[in-house]
């Protein structure tokens, strides 16, 4: 049983120079049998194996991880996270994740600083506008909270934007999230792993799949580098390597795995309380707690498994920044990073069985996974223990490719999310 | 920012490129016989290797000359270059 | 009478660097496969020279330019004015009727689908290197070479005729704003 | 002017220059060649700054870009402040006024330093384990005061009016770094022909042999100043040469690419600056990368090391020797090699008071510590500093003797009373440049650092980068490795003098009297992680090296851990006994060192932020008052108010006169593509939905193009200009990658179709006449047509000529109406745009823009690619079936048409809208439903995509797509806005004329 975490367990652990907090989790050596593996112990891996064991009460679950949990894109990414999507089944799905999210500190007793500071899309032009405009009233229909704001709104709701009629591509108008935010991403990882381990689910670091056993059709176990582990149910959640891992057992996946990178600026003072996002000028920002700047954008256009994107992406990124927000010229870049993303044809995740028994993946989720990650990890769990999807991923199966029935959503992720 | 190769005009900066993509996926030269799954096959399923992958490179805005590169996308070495209906040379 | 109204209507000079746009020119882009010796010898008749065969390379008569653009694309240029009033591409004529009509090859006017910028001074890659990728000091670009690059953005044509005259070549649409980022660029030298 | 640290001679200062400069608010004076730093510690300064969590007093450690402390805000206006800017790079120009960051109301009353009495309750990442409870406070109240709390420096708050430029640049051979092994490898480089680029960071070169002792280094006879005078002037005489100073390599790319940014005004004083760039970005490109980027001295990890007055002791020499300044009058040192001894050899010489030196090391028979010994310096061997006392100043240490096996303290404790204490932990190798480029470190068990093992790109380091230390080695390295790697045959040799050096001992941290609970042994001094965070993260289960660093925060303050980083690992190793090398490292990312925005963004700011595209009747349209509308990169003639009109009421005259009178509108943006070639109508077949074959030559065809997807991808109209020869338009954003689309076609799947493709766009200007009145004008405009409907009837096209110049006219229409397209070649576009003007006046011709075209083709129901489809429209929903051939045997796109979920009946499908009410103007993107609920969720059945009030209808009308479209016709639905709810009602998408009369009206 875990102690819990709290403002008195801090002051009490004072006392003793904090020498006897627990473990957040152990550290343990691979069973030779589990009834659930994941491979990858990123948030979605993690909350899927958290899932498995509070609502489908498996117990014997391993979580199996190449380096080290959340150390992936759960921990490279810039933390925005919002449900404002255009179709029914993409805003069911990613509202699911926002309402888990908003008592996500207090389920996993992890403060994940879950921040709902508000997101911002703007719009740049007749086609933005529009296409914005549609979002606006679906997500009202939906019951989603997002609302319109005209340019005097914009310029009151985030004054720093630069909302002048004489810049090259002007802010026409912007939609609005309240309820949306941001939060710390390493904690999700950490929270979600504390939890999952309290109930017994083994996290295993260091330890890389290197095949994956087949009995005709379904599932028999997997390969590591810490040697064989049988298992009826494999649920892959490897985001960029996911086809890595499909090749092994055999699959092919509609993927491209790219180079996304961000970066963020020197610490300064609270300048934004917001998240905003801008499709037609390429760039996203918001500040973390510390006083960082966080910003990204698009991917390359190349597959690169070498989480090392171009220069001119950068480039780009920052001049849409200073377009926008003049005021930050003369702050510093600190540091710049990539990971790898993996990209379905239509900007939508999957979250699947396959054609081989047993065998799961949850991938595809590009440059937007993180906002998802409890719901994603919520719905997993639920096609895994019932090996059918949840009435909110069904949509998101991986025959949508042969039907054509794909839920397309690249105006919702025309800019890494 | 690779240097690529292009088999006509040499060495240029990478900004001078755009990629097209997985190499060698033949467009059928009859869909309408193929059933809906294999038609997915080549439409959205793809190889995404990490490793050495075939890949289509378009020198865009110099020459406008589709070819092949042989690249490991786990370091982004180029390999080879060759041009479209040859075969890599290994 | 129609006015000729080119994009650019005035010239620049900063220090020893100046800049001024060519017009009216006859530019032709013409296609064709050299492996055929029906285009290669028709082409070379009525140009009276042999279409450059290289990389970069161009070749050129007292009346005409060509330059390589691609394995079968060329782009031949008139190396005097013609008269903005009846506008005639006689070379044109010609070129459509013998490789055109006779499926040898394509024969396109894009005469005002370029603009040409003729630079002059001692530091012209100076300049282009604020926004070009490609090094201007390879040994294979010297006199009478042509590349195709991108500045600061911008597809573009570079012709250097010696190190301190080139003429680069824009598409019409975009030189309004490729001169200005120019202009502004010699100001930093 | 005070300066009472400042020695009475030495330094490369120029004494005979005095600059005053404004620190929190006091003036100070400096000499010309100090930095902020040298000109403080000069008056006596040390105690600069806050830390970022306890709010400690800092002081300033070391000489340069390692920095954790001494970062300060440069005030200046609101545009041009400049935050966190390191105190020991900043050289001082008149003027210079800085402050310190991140307390208040003053550094030496701050009141954050409250939480320094709570630091007991907050350890690395308390506010995981708190702040939880209730919900609801903790974006409004916790987070709102961390965040305050949290942060540095400023940002300014008005635009930057400062300058920024880029430069692309290639060389055969990059030096990085210009001390001792730069210099060498560059004379070497340049001598032998090659195209050399040598940068450093730093206003001087020379690197640490600028403040290396004279008595004990010296090179060819000449003393390191000398030396380095001399190589410089060298090198500045050879013209294969380019030598940039005060330039930072940020980014080490593949492909020997390389990020640098130089600073070219940041050291002058405002009045010197003028409209100089203040920095350029460098983007270079190397054949061979040669890195000599020298090394950075480590601390030592104690109880309360992080005292204003305790700094690296070669910080202090370099203050002595550079600045001629003293950093203290009573000096210790704490060490654990003998550059230490160097240090404090150079500070006797100068006559400065050197009180204690101790040493963890059992002894030392080098040259240095034997000078010391002979100078009657006291060494205390085998012992270790265990404490320090002062609060905004050291006054005193506390030192014991170590145990045999280091492990702890023991014997009496000494208390030494200093105003500074040198630290001296041995040096790092900065390999942050080796290990971005992708190269792998080894670690030296011996010598205790990390240095290049094996990198993949054309490049080697040299000099202490490389983990080569002691003047002889390094430049005896620099020239061999440099004559190898540039295949060179000979290089002249240099005699260099240097002293003996001993070996040094390594201990990470270093043992108390207390228990450690109660020591603060500071890693990472600005975020304030000390040894005790780190031991937590590992009790926790917190393994990985990375998990440590992100839960301690260590080595991720804005120096990146250029101090920190070495200890944090050594700790973790020792703790976890894991060898250093299976540990490795954390990922070394880029920058180096943190650049500006500006510098990153150069001139691409403002009008240069993207590029414009013009057409050419760009000018008339702005002097006749044309508002413009962004479509792309195109500036596009959106409508023409005169003075007083609104926006609604100019797109409501437009529409009007186009189809009582007559209409003219700029089309020249939309794609043109010259095809020829004997298979040109073989290859349309192929693109396009509908047959070519049969399009008889002159006439013209209106083709749809679908991604192999099924889905409609592009759209417009097409002209056979003879046999093998069609002009093709595409959609004004579609251009650029249709051409790309049908070349990679044409190139790729089907080599053998013999067909030449040629973008035309920027050659023709394409002026649309259109109205009832069109032809007479038409008739005008051009000479030698013949207009009658017979002989140039609709979808057709003539040449022409129009005084002289030839032009084709097509006749085909977007609005409906009875329309003909003039292109002409661009140059003389506006002329003949402002003839058809002059010519039509009589007849009302009217200028409409893009929003009237939009409004008139809406009455007619033509859709508008991407805006009637967003990539999930096929022709079969837009009642288009008439434009797909069954016939043909394939098409791009035919295949996905016949998928299970293409070929449903009940996919969202094209229609009309009308409202009850035909004042109400539906807004665009507004959702349909076929039942409206009292509260979401509502089932949506598809959404309004265009719509307009119509003039020539006097009604509104507006286009859809709706689930069963097709079949709806007639039936009512329902468009719910937030405060109220629209009924419509399904109609035809055709609003106006039907029967396609107007059309030869």
């Amino acid at each position: 049983m875990k102690k819990k975490y709290s403002i008195f367990a801090l002051v009490k652990n004072s006392l003793s120079y904090h020498e006897n907090w627990q473990r957040a989790w152990r550290d343990p050596e691979p069973k030779s049998r589990y009834d659930a593996v994941i491979v990858g112990g990123g948030g979605h891996g993690l909350a899927t194996a958290y899932y498995l064991a509070k609502e489908h009460n498996l117990k014997n679950i391993a979580v199996v991880e190449k380096g080290w949990i959340g150390g992936g894109n759960t921990g490279r990414n810039t933390t925005i996270i919002r449900s404002n999507y255009l179709w029914d089944a993409s805003a069911g799905m990613y509202d699911h994740a926002l309402k888990i999210w908003e008592n996500l500190s207090q389920e996993l007793n992890y403060n994940v600083m879950f921040s709902q500071r508000g997101v911002m899309n703007l719009a740049h032009n007749q086609h933005d506008v529009r296409e914005l405009k549609r979002r606006t009233h679906a997500n009202r229909l939906n019951g989603i909270d997002c609302e319109w704001l005209n340019v005097e709104q914009v310029k009151k709701f985030c004054p720093i934007i630069n909302c002048s009629p004489n810049i090259r591509y002007p802010v026409m108008g912007s939609t609005l999230q309240r309820r949306a935010g941001t939060a710390r991403h390493d904690a999700v990882a950490w929270g979600y792993a504390r939890g999952a381990d309290a109930m017994g689910v083994d996290i295993i670091q260091n330890c890389e799949v290197k095949g994956i056993k087949r009995n005709g059709d379904s599932i028999e176990g997997i390969e590591t580098t810490k040697g064989f582990i049988k298992t009826q149910k494999v649920g892959v959640v490897a985001a960029g390597h996911s086809s890595v891992i499909a090749n092994m057992a055999g699959l092919r996946l509609p993927l491209e795995s790219k180079p996304l990178q961000a970066l963020v600026s020197e610490p300064i003072k609270p300048i934004i309380d917001t998240v905003v996002m801008s499709n037609a000028v390429h760039a996203y920002v918001s500040q973390s707690d510390k006083g960082e700047l966080v910003i990204g954008a698009g991917t390359d256009s190349y597959i690169s498994y070498t989480q090392k994107g171009t220069h001119e992406i950068v480039e780009g990124t920052l001049k849409a920044i200073l377009e926008l927000y003049p005021i930050f010229s003369r702050l510093r870049m600190l540091r710049q990073w990539g990971g790898v993303v993996d990209i379905c044809p239509d900007a939508s995740p999957i979250i699947s069985k396959t054609s081989i028994k047993g065998l799961y993946f949850n991938c595809g989720w590009g440059t937007g996974g993180f906002k998802a990650t409890p719901g994603s990890g919520h719905l997993f769990a639920h096609t895994m223990a019932k090996d059918e999807p949840h009435a909110l991923n069904e949509a998101f199966n991986i025959n949508r490719f042969i039907s054509g029935d794909l839920v397309d959503e690249h105006g919702a992720a025309a800019v890494a999310h | 920012m690779f240097i690529i190769k292009c088999p006509y005009c040499g060495e240029r900066d990478h900004s001078e490129f755009n990629y097209g993509g997985e190499a060698h996926l033949v467009r059928p030269k009859q869909p309408t016989e193929l059933s809906d799954d294999q038609w997915a096959e080549y439409l959205f399923m793809r190889k995404n290797i990490k490793g050495l992958q075939y890949e289509r490179w378009n020198h865009s805005h110099g020459c406008r000359r589709w070819f092949n590169v042989s690249r490991d996308t786990s370091t982004d070495k180029i390999h080879s270059v060759y041009k479209i209906g040859e075969k890599p040379s290994k | 009478m129609l006015n000729f109204i080119s994009p650019i209507t005035e010239s620049h000079t900063y220090n020893n660097f100046s800049m001024s746009e060519k017009t009216p020119i006859t530019k032709i882009n013409l296609r064709g496969d050299l492996e055929n010796k029906d285009f290669a010898s028709k082409a070379g008749k009525i140009l009276g020279m042999i279409l450059p065969n290289e990389a970069c390379t161009t070749s050129t008569k007292e009346k005409i330019t060509c330059m390589w653009l691609g394995p079968n694309e060329w782009l031949l240029v008139s190396n005097d004015t013609i008269d903005k009033k009846s506008n005639n591409h006689e070379l044109e004529r010609l070129l459509f009727k013998d490789i055109s009509k006779t499926n040898l090859g394509a024969v396109t006017n894009v005469s005002d689908h370029y603009t040409i910028f003729n630079l002059s001074g001692s530091n012209i890659f100076e300049i282009l290197s604020k926004g070009s990728p490609f090094d201007f000091d390879s040994e294979y670009f010297g006199d009478n070479k042509v590349v195709q690059t991108i500045l600061n953005h911008v597809d573009v044509t570079i012709h250097r005729k010696t190190k301190e005259n080139v003429d680069l070549y824009v598409r019409r649409s975009f030189s309004d704003y490729l001169w200005a980022w120019i202009k502004d660029s010699s100001r930093f030298i | 002017m005070s300066n009472e640290y400042r020695l009475s001679s030495g330094g490369q200062i120029n004494r005979s220059e005095s600059i005053s400069f404004k620190f929190n608010g006091r003036t100070f004076h400096g000499y010309k060649g100090d930095t902020l730093a040298s000109a403080l510690l000069a008056n006596g300064i040390h105690l600069v700054g806050r830390s970022f969590k306890y709010h400690r007093p800092r002081g300033i450690f070391s000489s340069g870009v390692e920095e954790p402390n001494a970062l300060v805000q440069i005030i200046k206006d609101q545009g041009k402040t400049d935050p966190n800017l390191r105190a020991t790079q900043i050289e001082i120009y008149e003027g210079l006024n800085a402050t310190s960051q991140n307390c208040w109301p003053s550094v030496n009353f701050d009141l954050g330093s409250i939480n320094n009495l709570f630091s007991p309750i907050i350890p690395a990442g308390f506010y995981y384990k708190t702040f939880m409870w209730p919900a609801n406070l903790w974006e409004n109240v916790y987070e709102y005061f961390i965040r305050r709390a949290a942060g540095l420096g400023k940002s300014p708050t008005k635009k930057d009016p400062d300058n920024y430029d880029h430069i692309y640049y290639h060389c055969e051979v990059l030096i990085v770094g210009a001390g001792p092994a730069g210099l060498v490898a560059a004379k070497i480089a340049a001598n032998a022909g090659k195209k050399v680029l040598l940068v450093d960071e730093r206003p001087n070169f020379g690197g640490n042999l600028n403040f290396s002792n004279k008595d004990y280094n010296k090179i060819n006879g000449l003393t390191p100043l000398e030396w380095i005078k001399k190589t410089c002037l060298d090198l500045e005489n050879n013209k294969n040469i380019k030598i940039l100073n005060r330039t930072s390599v940020a980014a080490y790319h593949n492909y020997n690419y390389l990020i640098m940014v130089q600073n070219l005004t940041d050291h002058l004083a405002d009045k010197d600056k003028n409209d100089q760039i203040r920095q350029r970005l460098w983007k270079v490109r190397a054949k061979k990368v040669i890195l000599a980027t020298g090394s950075i001295e480590r601390p030592m990890i104690f109880d309360c090391n992080d005292r204003p007055g305790i700094m690296l002791s070669s910080a202090v020499r370099k203050y002595a020797n550079t600045y001629g300044v003293k950093c203290g009058n009573n000096i210790s040192f704490f060490t654990n090699n003998d550059d230490a001894y160097e240090t404090a050899i150079t500070l006797h010489n100068k006559g400065v008071k050197i009180n204690s030196i101790i040493d963890i090391r059992e002894k030392s028979n080098a040259d240095l510590p034997k000078k010391c010994d002979e100078l009657g310096i006291k060494i205390y061997w085998k012992s270790a500093v265990i404490y320090t006392e002062g609060y905004k100043k050291i006054n005193n240490i506390h030192v014991m003797s170590l145990s045999k096996d280091n492990s702890s303290v023991i014997g009496n404790k000494l208390k030494i009373n200093c105003d500074l204490l040198c630290v001296s932990g041995g040096y790092t190798p900065a390999v942050h440049l080796f290990t971005q480029s992708g190269g792998k470190l080894e670690y030296n068990e011996k010598k205790h650092y990390f240095f290049p093992k094996k990198n993949t790109l054309y490049q080697i380091s040299i000099g202490s980068c490389n983990g080569t230390f002691g003047l002889k080695n390094i430049i005896s390295e620099a020239q061999e490795k440099t004559r190898e790697f540039l295949s060179i045959k000979e290089v002249d040799r240099l005699d260099v003098l240097t002293p003996k050096g001993g070996d040094f001992e390594n201990i990470w941290l270093l043992p108390s009297n207390k228990i450690s609970g109660k020591t603060k042994s500071f890693v990472d001094y600005q975020n304030d992680s000390t040894a005790n965070d780190i031991k937590l993260a590992l009790r926790e289960g917190f393994k990985s090296i990375e998990h440590v660093k992100r839960y301690t925060t260590t080595g991720m303050a804005t120096d990146q851990g250029k101090i920190a980083n070495m200890h944090a690992l050594g700790i973790i190793s020792e703790i976890t006994n894991t060898k250093l090398g299976e540990l490795g490292t954390t990922t070394f990312r880029p920058p180096y060192s943190p650049i500006t925005f500006g510098a990153l963004v150069g001139r691409n700011v403002g009008k240069f932020f993207d590029i414009t595209r013009k057409t050419p009747m760009h000018d008339w349209h702005e002097k006749n008052n044309a508002k413009f509308e962004d479509v792309g990169q195109w500036k596009r003639a959106w409508y023409y108010p005169s003075d007083k009109e609104s926006m609604y009421d100019a797109v409501q005259r437009e529409s009007k006169a186009a189809r009582t009178s007559a209409g003219i509108l700029d089309a020249s943006t939309l794609g043109k593509i010259d095809i020829q070639g004997s298979d040109a109508s073989e290859f349309l077949n192929r693109v396009y939905t509908n047959a070519w074959s049969k399009l008889a030559i002159g006439k013209c065809r209106y083709g749809l193009m679908l991604n192999d997807d099924g889905m409609v991808y592009d759209d417009g109209v097409t002209t056979r200009l003879d046999e093998n020869h069609y002009i093709m338009t595409t959609t004004t954003g579609g251009a650029a990658t249709v051409m790309g689309k049908l070349e990679d076609f044409l190139q790729t799947e089907w080599p053998e179709l013999k067909v030449y493709l040629t973008s035309v766009t920027d050659h023709f200007a394409t002026i649309s006449v259109c109205g009832p009145h069109s032809k007479k004008i038409l008739e005008k405009v051009t000479q030698s047509i013949d207009y009658s409907d017979d002989n140039f009837p609709h979808m057709s096209f003539k040449h022409g000529l129009i005084d002289k110049i030839k032009c084709r006219v097509m006749r085909i229409s977007f609005t409906g109406e009875l329309s003909y397209e003039i292109n002409i070649q661009a140059n003389y576009g506006q002329s003949v745009w402002e003839k058809c003007m002059s010519v039509g006046r009589e007849y009302g011709i009217t200028p409409y823009g893009t929003e009237a075209m939009h409004l008139l083709r809406a009455e007619k129901g033509f859709i508008i690619v991407g805006q009637e489809t967003d990539g999930t429209v096929t022709p079969v929903d837009l009642q288009m079936d008439w434009i797909v051939s069954k016939k043909k045997y394939d098409f791009i796109g035919k295949r996905s048409l016949y998928r299970s979920d293409t070929m449903r009946e009940d996919r969202k499908q094209y229609v009309g809208l009308l409202t009850n009410d035909p004042k109400e103007i539906l807004e665009e993107g507004a959702q349909i439903v076929a039942e409206v609920k009292s509260k979401p969720p509502m089932d949506m059945i598809g959404h309004v995509t265009s719509s307009y009030y119509s003039p020539n209808l006097n009604k509104s009308i507006a286009l859809a797509v709706v689930k069963n479209g097709k079949k709806l016709k007639g039936k009512r639905l329902y468009i719910p806005m937030k405060n109220k709810t629209i009924e419509v009602t399904v109609s035809d998408t055709i609003f106006l004329d039907k029967e396609g009369k107007r059309l030869n009206a």
